[in-house]
């Protein structure tokens, strides 16, 4: 029972086969949509689907979904939790009224906000391929949201960072290395998550007990996260380790999720397993996501469906466990999906814009790797637009390089320099523990101190004279 | 008149980090130091060149010869499988392609998936002699392990530990007293991904695929082997049946403690009759254990 | 069940631009209207549409088989101009060579100068003939002018406007009474600069080359066609050596008005023996006269 | 007498030939200096002559020009003009220690204006090499330039935008129509600017007197530019025409200014007689130059000199006669010398950079042809970019279209944008001025005003009727 779409342009018509297609064809260019070979095959004909897509009712959405709603579980998630009533100021709507509308002063951070609940990731989606990069960037920056579990993120005018100090062997001396070197940098509010190396329960607690002891030592306001499947993370809490954040990757069909091992009932379990441990002082948020665009294709789980509208459509998934922290790790794959710094500018400004607007806490993970068309000159350039578009979190890794998972993201210094260009803060808690530790000599100014932080001095004496 | 440009004279505006003792625990590009609160020019410069040279690494191919012939001449495995390693490709036809078209990495070419094929019914039929000569007979005949060895991303990883690992590996099979393991060849791959094991796997009739493959080069790391094991393999198997071992290399996971997990992720699906979500790695690493004693150390930071 | 989709429901979020009736002055687009202040949505997707098609007229190649036609078949032109277009190109060889390269865009390939020369000779060897046949006698045989049509950035503006103001310029020429003109034959050159037209001044021999040419395409003006005269052209001349009009197209400036601008400077041209810097265009424009003195209106804008 | 420079990186030694080829090795990659055939052959080339070029120390460039002084006026101007005493507190550096000094806390606003004179063009070209884009940003936004005419340009938190009403034939009324258009906007605070498509001298005295009179009549605390060659403008100064700013291409070499029929003289001549004229009310810069990479390059003027050092030497032209307005037309010749939008970016940053530190008043034509591989999107970002980065102007014309120069740059409404997501404000004369006319209901929030402004709305009217 899928529509069919048609747009008249002078004295020709173009067909679009489905709702799927057209919102494909209408998406910039990138390198998965052409691998999957849902592209558009011509700057025109792009341009075309745009115009027809601009021209389809916000209520389309409801009825026709891009996977159907009997064989994909995020579908039946996305329809049935779907709130008519936030969604009536915009439901007489095109998808090319809704742009405008976002754009205009109408659309101020309150108005966002009430309408969350009343968008499908597909209308987002499908408004997100009719706008510039400005236009994203300005609708996104009037989008607050804000979670909490030991301090407050998304505050307007902050900006934190996960602090990512990941060892190819998981040795613990090298994670506590690099995280004393990150929070000498100011780095670490949004996490302390590391990927570890080893994937398996024991080691999750190992690492899941060193981290508490650095945050209870230091009395940081910030909580921890080891990122390992969802159901490592089960069984460790169920061993009585200390858990603040459950981490999973997840993806926007459920053939994706397939292939990741998870489904909406694991997660579910997982949200209430961490939530019984009550270990949020400020907030009750204890769910980090990571999403990307292309895993959909590279699970070879997509439908059809272009890997922008995929990823939106993940952020359903991780809606529905009220997150502390959303990464859309944009360029983590590769070029097979993004294919260089143009496309992968495009999909960080796409993703952040898309997850705001459904009322994520959304981060991104600003990164390349060494086989994409990609350099730093591209990563300043998304950090600084997503920076003006009030990005939630960024990494933080040092020197940029990840000696584990063989990627470069955003430094330490990147997040200062974010901070300084930009005049953002780190989350209010963690802002007064930087100046209490006398990290910073003036935070307002990012000013770090000359000396070395007086709690931290002793470690490094004590090390010295070894 | 030229000049052997001199290090840097004025220094003075950077603000050395004071924790330079930490860069014994870390290969990370920790202590950078700063100015104002950006990185210093030395160290950009140096993450600059590591950049430029990781980007060769992806770029470089594969000496299939040397090492195939590394793999013949070894004198570890010559004993256990006496057929030479299979050579074969991949449907991307170059690096390019490769690069953009995973899903061509992912499948054997036409020609080669029935170089597998025959290869295998050749094997099965020398097998049958010799069963039939010693009075045995297995309806289904089948391997336990294929071994392949992919480029993937970074062919330097392959190069270097692809021998040593399956080396060390292929021993503590032999020496298995829990099961007899039958080896199928070793097969290597050029411009391989993952999943093209279970194409493998699925013409050598193998119950397991191990995979060793390039990970995509690091900046630090641009020769970090992955191992990928695959319970019944067959084109269009799921990542998520599959278990993975990663950052093989001596700075990260040594060959002897990778050869250890493999063991240990092949005897657990001997047992469970699967990989996946479903096997979770229990080994107790030879490094682990003794990480565990020096808990100490590890929290300097904590005084 | 297939739906043609229609026009927007709710624009009562675009703040229309009141001074609509502005748009009769300019093409330009004015009085777009806002939401917020960006542009609406319909404005933005009209805009992209234009440059889709701005990008496919830069690689649309000109079609000289039909030009040149046109050329032999025009009767104002074929009795001051007998000897049919020259046809060459240019060093680059293909669109992408030419948008790289523009350095060999300003040549004739090596073949082409040579035909050109050869041409050349040719022609002399019969002027002199007939001439000797009229018992007249020049030592340095010079054209006056050659007229060069190359395809530059957009091939649809040549093919367009090239003939129709050939035409013109040619009458006027023609019916001259301060000069009597000599004419080259018109030279056709594919991926050419304008500084392609010096080599077919050179080897053509002429005092002046007049070369019509597409000007890169704009979003709103597709088919932009420009004239650079230079003086005494040889290769390696520089722009400041010549005069340019610009814009030709029926929406910027007529034809009537190139030709006659392109005669005015040609005329002056001949009187100062130099283009560019030195030679400054005071001619009084067709158009601009009749501006003059609708200036009342021009002046909406101050009541 | 030029030297040679040598490397040892590993067991590899590297060679190049003089100063200026190592500094076109050191360079980002760009089509023009491939095209120039002076490029690095390889990334690593190119960083390990970055590493060469940081160790040269700045004195070099004083001794060793790039093209001989003997055969270059502007290569004299640079090194005559050059105040030692200014130059004192980095004399000792390398150009890798004075990158380190731009980004440190030392090299504050006041220091960095200081040490203007002191810097040759080549100096800043080689420490824009060695630089990332997020340092180009950071250090040009302490650089305060203010330069003034009617109003005040540059000043920090301003935005300025140059009007750019363009027409195919010049008519007037298609002109007004535009400036009416782009004042509804509030744009035009940095200059009403128009380029003719006739360019002869009657033109630009007809297009002058229509701008004064357009100036005058609403009493626009603006300044106009008529876009011709610097000597029709001194031939309409002697016919008494009404000159605010005497407009000019420039190019970094003598022999790019011959390719324009320009040289320092002939500047100096329009300099004075425009300054005699005294029409400027707040302040009496009264030089409009236009710059951009690859002009040299193109007039077969750049002696193996990369295209981003020819530009900079631009600057010390214009530096000697106190322009209001400096801008550079980035991406407006086409791809033959900045391919895509990533190499358009990157040198929109760099001239920015270079400029302000050369203590110019710099704006930046944000744009792209149809033959280039850029779009709207990487003019956004180069937008935001450059918006954070403190650049004093951008153009604005009627939806990025100049239907007369064939190409896109920056429409009215993205200097709105710019001003909305950055906080930007225009000059301070023409921000009262657009409050008073009741163009902006709200000038901080960038909100304009529903109606159309009431002594425009006469005009409008008027028209309508006829
Ligand atoms: C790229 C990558 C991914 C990509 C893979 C997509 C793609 N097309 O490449 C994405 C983002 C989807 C991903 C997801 C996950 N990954 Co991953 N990934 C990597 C990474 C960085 C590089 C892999 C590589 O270079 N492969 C080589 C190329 C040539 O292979 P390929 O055929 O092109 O790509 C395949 C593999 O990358 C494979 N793969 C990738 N990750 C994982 C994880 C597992 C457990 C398995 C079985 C396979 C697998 O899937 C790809 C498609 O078939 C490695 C780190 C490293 N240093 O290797 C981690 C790594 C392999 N991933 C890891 C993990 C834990 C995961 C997740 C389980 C995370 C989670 N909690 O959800 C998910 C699920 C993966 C799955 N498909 O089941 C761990 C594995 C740890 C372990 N020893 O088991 C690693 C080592 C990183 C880490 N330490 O955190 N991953
Ligand atoms: C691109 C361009 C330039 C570029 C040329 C560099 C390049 N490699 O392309 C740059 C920025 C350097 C430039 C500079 C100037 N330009 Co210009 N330029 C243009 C533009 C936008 C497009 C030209 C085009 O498409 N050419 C077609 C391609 C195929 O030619 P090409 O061989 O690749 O490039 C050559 C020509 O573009 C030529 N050229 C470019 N501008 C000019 C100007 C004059 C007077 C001459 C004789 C030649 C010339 O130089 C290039 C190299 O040989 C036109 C506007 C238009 N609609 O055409 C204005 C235009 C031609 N330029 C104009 C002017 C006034 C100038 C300047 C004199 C400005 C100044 N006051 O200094 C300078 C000096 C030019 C010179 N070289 O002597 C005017 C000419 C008006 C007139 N009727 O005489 C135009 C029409 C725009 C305008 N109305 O302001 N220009």
């Amino acid at each position: 029972m899928t529509a069919s779409y048609r747009w008249q342009q002078g004295d020709k018509v173009y067909h679009f086969g489905s709702l799927a297609e057209l919102m494909a064809k209408a998406t910039p260019e990138r390198s998965g949509d052409a691998l999957a070979g849902v592209i558009a095959e011509s700057a025109e004909q792009r341009v075309i689907a745009q115009m027809a897509l601009a021209d389809v009712p916000l209520k389309t959405f409801l009825t026709e979904a891009v996977i159907p709603y009997e064989s994909d579980e995020i579908t039946r998630l996305i329809i049935d939790s779907h709130q008519l009533a936030a969604f009536a100021p915009i439901s007489h709507m095109t998808v090319g009224d809704f742009r405008n509308w976002l754009l205009s002063d109408a659309a101020d951070s309150q108005a966002l906000s009430a309408l969350r609940d009343g968008l499908t990731p597909e209308m987002v989606a499908a408004v997100s391929k009719i706008m510039r990069n400005q236009d994203l960037i300005l609708v996104a920056k009037k989008c607050h949201v804000v979670s909490a579990f030991r301090n407050t993120i998304g505050l307007p005018g902050r900006l934190s960072t996960r602090l990512q100090p990941n060892h190819p062997t998981d040795s613990l001396d090298g994670i506590a290395a690099t995280i004393f070197d990150g929070l000498m940098y100011g780095n670490g509010d949004a996490v302390i998550g590391i990927n570890p190396a080893t994937d398996n329960v024991p080691q999750t607690i190992k690492l899941l007990a060193m981290l508490e002891e650095v945050i209870q030592h230091y009395q940081i306001p910030t909580q921890s996260c080891v990122l390992t499947h969802v159901t490592n993370t089960i069984e460790a809490i169920e061993q009585g380790a200390a858990v603040d954040l459950v981490f999973q990757s997840i993806g926007g069909t459920q053939g994706t999720n397939d292939t990741f091992g998870v489904n909406l009932a694991v997660l579910k379990e997982a949200h209430e397993a961490a939530l019984s441990l009550k270990r949020g002082t400020v907030g009750n948020n204890v769910m980090y996501f990571e999403t990307g665009q292309g895993t959909a294709l590279s699970a070879d789980a997509y439908f059809g469906v272009d890997q922008q509208t995929c990823e939106a459509r993940a952020y359903a998934v991780a809606r529905q466990f009220d997150p502390l922290l959303v990464n859309t790790v944009v360029g983590f794959i590769g070029p097979e999906y993004l294919f260089d710094g143009k496309q992968i500018i495009r999909a960080g400004l796409e993703d952040h814009f898309c997850g705001k607007l459904l009322g994520l806490p959304m981060g991104c993970d600003i990164c390349y790797t060494n086989h994409a068309y990609a350099d730093q000159n591209d990563m300043d350039n998304l950090l600084t637009l997503l920076g003006v578009a009030g990005c939630t979190f960024i990494m933080g890794i040092p020197g940029s390089d990840d000696i584990m998972l063989n990627y470069q993201t955003t430094s330490f210094h990147d997040a200062l320099y974010a901070r300084k260009a930009l005049g953002l803060k780190p989350a209010p808690e963690f802002e007064s523990w930087l100046a209490q530790m006398e990290i910073f000599s003036d935070v307002d100014k990012v000013r770090l101190n000359q000396q070395l932080a007086k709690p931290f001095g002793a470690s490094i004496a004590l090390l010295s004279d070894k | 008149m030229s000049k052997l440009v001199s290090k840097p004279q004025d220094e003075s505006v950077v603000t050395e980090s004071r924790w330079q003792s930490l860069k014994q625990f870390t290969s990370a590009r920790i202590a950078l130091g700063r100015t104002g609160t950006s990185i210093p020019t030395g160290e950009l410069l140096d993450f600059q060149l590591d950049h430029a040279r990781a980007i060769d690494a992806v770029h470089r191919a594969l000496d299939v010869a040397t090492l195939n012939q590394q793999l013949v001449a070894s004198h570890s495995l010559s004993h256990v499988i006496t057929t030479p390693p299979l050579l074969v490709q991949s449907k991307a036809s170059d690096r390019m392609v490769y690069l953009q078209r995973p899903d061509l990495g992912r499948q054997l070419s036409e020609a080669c998936w029935q170089q597998l094929c025959d290869a295998r019914a050749e094997y099965h039929h020398q097998e049958q002699r010799q069963e039939q000569h010693k009075g045995q007979h297995q309806g289904q005949q089948e391997y336990d392990l294929a071994i392949v060895v992919a480029d993937g991303l970074s062919s330097t990883a392959i190069q270097k530990h692809a021998l040593p690992v399956i080396e060390r590996l292929v021993e503590k099979l032999s020496g298995d007293d829990a099961h007899t393991w039958s080896l199928a060849p070793i097969t290597i791959v050029t411009q391989g991904r993952v999943a093209v094991g279970d194409d493998v796997g699925e013409c050598l009739n193998a119950k397991i695929t191990l995979i060793m493959i390039g990970e995509r080069p690091g900046l630090t790391s641009p020769d970090s082997m992955g191992i990928y094991l695959t319970w019944a393999p067959k084109r269009g198997a799921k990542d998520s049946s599959r278990n993975c071992i990663s950052n093989i290399r001596p700075e990260g996971l040594p060959y002897e403690e990778a050869a250890h997990k493999a063991h240990y992720l092949l005897s657990e699906s001997m047992k469970l009759q699967l990989t996946g979500i479903g096997l979770k790695d229990r080994s107790v690493g030879l490094e682990e254990e003794a990480q565990l004693e020096s808990d100490a150390t590890s929290s300097f930071l904590i005084g």
